[in-house]
């Protein structure tokens, strides 16, 4: 049932504009993430913030296979997600900024960005909770019939939590069209996959629900578009739902005040080294997609950009306080 | 008007409901063939609107509150069914921290338009895990609506309402009223959510209750009526929000307020009645609020113990009398 | 990792006087509930009442090899389980009768028999709710390091719920002394297991969590004497948990009330047909541990015990009024 | 004596108390090493009493709480933490139909020796599914107890007492409380639940609140004092049960009652205090009772507005200058 897709870079289909397209996505969830703790230092944001640092190539490899159409559900880890979907970096620095310009009037902050016209519904401050929320979408698109799909992201610790499981059974004996990503980077805040439950790959328990489940190396973007690429078309022909784990790893803290350093210091450098986007970028440049000079231009547009969004949330009023008691009822 | 019982009614309304609106889906624990639920409030609905409309789901509480979640944030109205209120406790987040929520924190984007149809109550039997009476934890939650009918009419009224309304509503049927008959509208019969109604007016005393209660209430009034006292029944029906205006301008007119309910005293709904009461009609108040509720105990499974633990007419007529 | 268990009755090492207790206790169980349903009708039982009838195999097999001083925590389904574990069906009927005498003063019921002197700890009216409590009893079972065991019996539809999800990785991943006995009667009332979900053996699941899963011909006692005599020595001397799914099926409705017919006439008498005592009585008869004669008295033994449970039931008295307020806080 | 902040009691209080008892245990999410809880309040107690006494667990909060639950029977004492009492929504089932029942449904035969620890409470930016207040939840159930303590002395004593308590206790603490410093008695300090206490004397009026707002409340008073006014400000410390004698005698002495809480107004704990009052006391209150509460709102991210959500020392202060 479980199957480990390995180095698959050889033959690569893809135009190169959307590979452009895909490392400049990397880029901005690095650049967007790398100003988290520093803002949090200045006090700009507070609220547990996560940051998506080391992951990009999931989200990005992920949902470069779907439509505008499509949904996703995100997590509490969510900026890279709302990111890879063509979520708007001003909109969202903004909402962490608390401001009236942000994608939640700045009532939500980090844990809560969604972008609805986008299909994105939201990231969850509670964990495997966005899980039974996307069998409920993914129940629609099915009901709808026109072929969309929903990919719900958990990380590796959610999957220990009941809302997994009801949610799992359910989307397979109903076959929607749903993908389960599962990003297991191997810590749930200090806790170790490992000390958390008595198995190492969490593919196998799509098993347990009759469900296909895959494993796939989260920092190769396109082993993660590839393989999530196909189960997505199986959802979208009503082939149901995939479980798919992409192993990967985060290189800060669990938020933006944990320096995570338990670690131990050598796992995170073996991991840093396995850095998806220079891995990516070193790719693009080998197959000749893009020269060293244009690459990096890209990583400095990108840069950038989130200069931009940050003085975009810097100059965004704060909301009224009229909003307070706005939007608890429609 | 027709006669029916408070369980048909709801199945009208969804049936109705059903008919009306392709974006109505029912979903829970034996809602589908063959019994239409444990209840047999959703009989005949999947033979009428199909598999895909009217879905069988596990025992995944947490699962069929999410799914119903999900469903209405792209469009849907789903009506999802939780056997008892006492099982509501394995699908709190999906409700308080999903589905209350996703309009506010989200800054007004989502549309959470879902119904939960739970009953709770003492019954027969039920003891302490099948008997409960919960909605202050509903009440209590900005962003929810809680229903609570005490009539077939209002039954089928409400849903209609709930069902067509963009907020997640809590409706919340009791056991004991499934049985019950009376007369209910034909045709588009909307009752409208947070509105109380005066069930029979009196100018003695204000009863404020809801749900089973309020046929206790009634009774009550009627032994009052008999020794020539006119006590006025206010049915809240909605719990969340109240209709303050009607609670309050009733308490105005009489003077007295005995608030009645069966879940525990303490904690419970009525204090918050009787707290409102007592802050903003100071000077109309010409006795002290009374409470009738059930005791603070889990319910016990023998019979005489059970009954022992919840209000009846006879403590409601005391209570009445006690503030004469 | 599941393996299936088929006929092992060939060689049985077990004493005569065991064989014979066993026999008793199944048909104490049978006697037991074959009166609830007309009690029921005659309203002196009310609530939600199961019973085991056509199961006894399970519990009794599974209960056989633990010792007074084990646990065990069982289901809404329960009055087999107790008896199994030794329970006195006079305090049980008392219970159902509502009666001071009763195992719970009355204030229980069916759903909420326990006896903590013999290590039942309780019947649950919540689905799958008994699991993560097991978890405990084994975690204390586990620092009590005297080699006992729980068993924690659950439904098949009780496997699609959380709870049982987070209570058997959990004690997998601290490896405690709990034998999950899962009874696969095919439907969770009404709902066929295989329309619950989209595997047909649940004893899988166990791989989910790094588990032993085993399945057994839960209409065999001696099969599932042996199986889950097994998994409970291994549990002693440490070696975790292990999930046995018993295949079974209960011959009446889900409640006294539910005649059971939405499963079909014939798929019942089939199972019906593998009626567990008789194939147990066969076997015993033939092996010469009884005759005809006495295998025919045991039988009646039962029903006379069960006749004088309904007996004392109905003579004991309701409990005080006052007992309303009294076992809330200790 | 020695200052201690209100974590650093807590923490004492679970060292003392598994020093003394070897049953008591401690599990949860993150609770062992490194950190000793996001909070770190369990800080040092893996190093001190070993792996098997203090347990990390998956993010599993029902099997937590039923891990509790069943060690509780047989005789263990666990102190389960629950990380943020918005994820006790995933552990319902376990806290109120299993550990609040048990005892009652089994005849008496239970002796659910646990306890729940959790925070809750509006901090710095946890929005809507980080920041509520829902003891209401607890306090209505009957079977639970449950202590909400404002300082590091109360926080050690009630934990104290809570651990050797028989039944299961909800033990719900503050974030914004953690960091505040306060003299704690050293020793075998153990403050009873169930007893409320006055955390300072006045005959103006008297002031009903319990964990953070206790701060404010005291804040208020200094301000009135200035002015020569001086309020009572009771400290409930356990919301269940309440004690009706201290907050009774109270109100009855000064005429005046002012219930503050954190929690949204419609259905907390403060319409409890408030309609109880009102029932006993109709002729001693010489004011309408006043209820200072958190808006019916879910919490917002941004700090103004979080700010607003939730009552403060100004608003209390403008109470008390409305009954006087
Ligand atoms: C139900 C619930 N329990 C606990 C938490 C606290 N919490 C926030 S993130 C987190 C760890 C999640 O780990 P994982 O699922 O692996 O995602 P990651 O943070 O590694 O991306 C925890 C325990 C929560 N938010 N919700
Ligand atoms: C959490 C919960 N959901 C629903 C119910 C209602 N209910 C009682 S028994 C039952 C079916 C259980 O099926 P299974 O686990 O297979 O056990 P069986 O009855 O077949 O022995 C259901 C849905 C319940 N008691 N608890
Ligand atoms: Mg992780
Ligand atoms: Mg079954």
């Amino acid at each position: 049932m479980t199957e480990l897709i390995a180095k698959i870079n050889e033959e690569v289909d893809v135009e190169p504009t959307e590979l452009v397209r895909m490392y400049r996505s990397m880029l901005r969830i690095r650049h967007f993430d790398g100003t988290i703790k520093d803002l949090f230092t200045k006090d700009f944001i507070s609220g547990p913030t996560h940051t998506y640092i080391g992951e990009e190539a999931v989200a990005v490899g992920a949902m470069s296979m779907l439509t505008r159409d499509d949904y996703i559900i995100s997590t509490h880890r969510g900026h890279g997600h709302c990111i890879a979907k063509g979520g708007d970096v001003k909109r969202m620095m903004a909402e962490l900024l608390g401001k009236a310009t942000g994608y939640c009037k700045g009532k939500g902050g980090s844990m809560h960005i969604a972008d609805f016209d986008l299909g994105i519904l939201g990231a969850n401050g509670i964990v495997a909770a966005g899980l039974p929320i996307a069998v409920g979408a993914a129940l629609a698109l099915q009901m709808d019939g026109n072929g969309r799909v929903i990919l719900a992201f958990s990380g590796d610790a959610a999957t220990n939590n009941g809302a997994f499981h009801e949610a799992l059974n359910l989307a397979s004996v109903w076959k929607l069209p749903v993908v389960f990503v599962c990003e297991n980077n191997l810590y749930g805040i200090t806790t170790r996959i490992t000390s958390a439950t008595a198995i190492e790959d969490l593919a196998i328990r799509a098993s347990s629900y009759g469900m296909e489940g895959v494993i796939v190396d989260g920092n190769d973007v396109l082993a993660v578009r590839r393989v999530v690429g196909e189960k997505v078309a199986k959802a979208r022909a009503g082939g149901g739902p995939t479980l798919v784990e992409c192993k990967t790893y985060r290189w800060f803290g669990h938020v933006a005040t944990d320096p995570g350093l338990y670690r131990g210091i050598e796992e995170i450098e073996i991991w840093k080294a396995k850095d998806p986007i220079a891995r990516f970028r070193k790719d693009l440049v080998a197959r000749g997609v893009l020269t060293d000079e244009q690459a990096e231009a890209i990583d400095q547009e990108a840069a950038r950009e989130i200069e931009e969004a940050i003085e975009f949330g810097m100059q965004s009023p704060e909301p009224d306080l009229d909003q307070l008691l706005v939007d608890i009822y429609g | 008007m027709k006669e029916l019982t408070y369980s048909k009614a709801i199945n009208e309304a969804l049936r109705e409901e059903m008919a009306r609106d392709s974006k109505v889906l029912v979903l829970g624990e034996e809602v589908g063939v063959p019994r239409g639920g444990v209840f047999g409030v959703t009989q005949g609905l999947e033979e009428e609107f199909g598999k895909s409309r009217v879905r069988n789901t596990p025992i995944s509480e947490m699962a069929i509150a999410g799914a119903a979640v999900g469903a209405s944030l792209l469009g849907y109205r789903p009506v999802a069914e939780i056997m008892y209120v006492d099982f509501i406790t394995l699908a709190m987040d999906q409700i308080v921290n999903q589905a209350a929520k996703v309009r506010y924190m989200f800054g007004g984007k989502a549309r959470p338009s879902l119904v939960i149809r739970t009953q709770g109550g003492v019954g027969r039997g039920g003891a302490a895990q099948h008997s409960q009476s919960l909605e202050i934890w509903f009440a209590t939650i900005p962003g929810l609506k809680v229903a609570m009918p005490a009539t077939p009419a209002d039954a089928k009224g409400m849903l209609k309402a709930a069902i067509r309304d963009d907020n997640p509503v809590i409706f919340i049927e009791h056991k004991k009223l499934y049985a019950t008959r009376g007369m209910v509208p034909e045709g588009d019969h909307v009752v409208p959510l947070g509105k109380a109604e005066v069930k029979r007016q009196g100018t003695a005393a204000t009863i404020v209750t809801y749900s089973y209660m309020v046929l206790e209430a009634l009774a009550a009034a009627e032994q009052l009526a008999a020794r020539g006292i006119d006590v006025e029944v206010v049915d809240l029906r909605s719990v969340n929000p109240i209709d303050w205006e009607r609670v309050l301008s009733s308490v105005k007119k009489t003077g007295k307020l005995i608030a009645v309910y069966e879940a525990c005293k303490t904690g419970g709904l009525g204090a918050e009645i009787c707290s409102r009461a007592a802050e903003e009609l100071f000077d109309y108040l010409d006795a002290p609020v009374q409470r009738v509720a059930g005791l603070d105990t889990p319910i016990p499974y023998n019979r005489k113990l059970e009954r022992a633990a919840i209000p009846n007419a006879d403590q409601i007529v005391a209570a009445v009398d006690r503030v004469l």
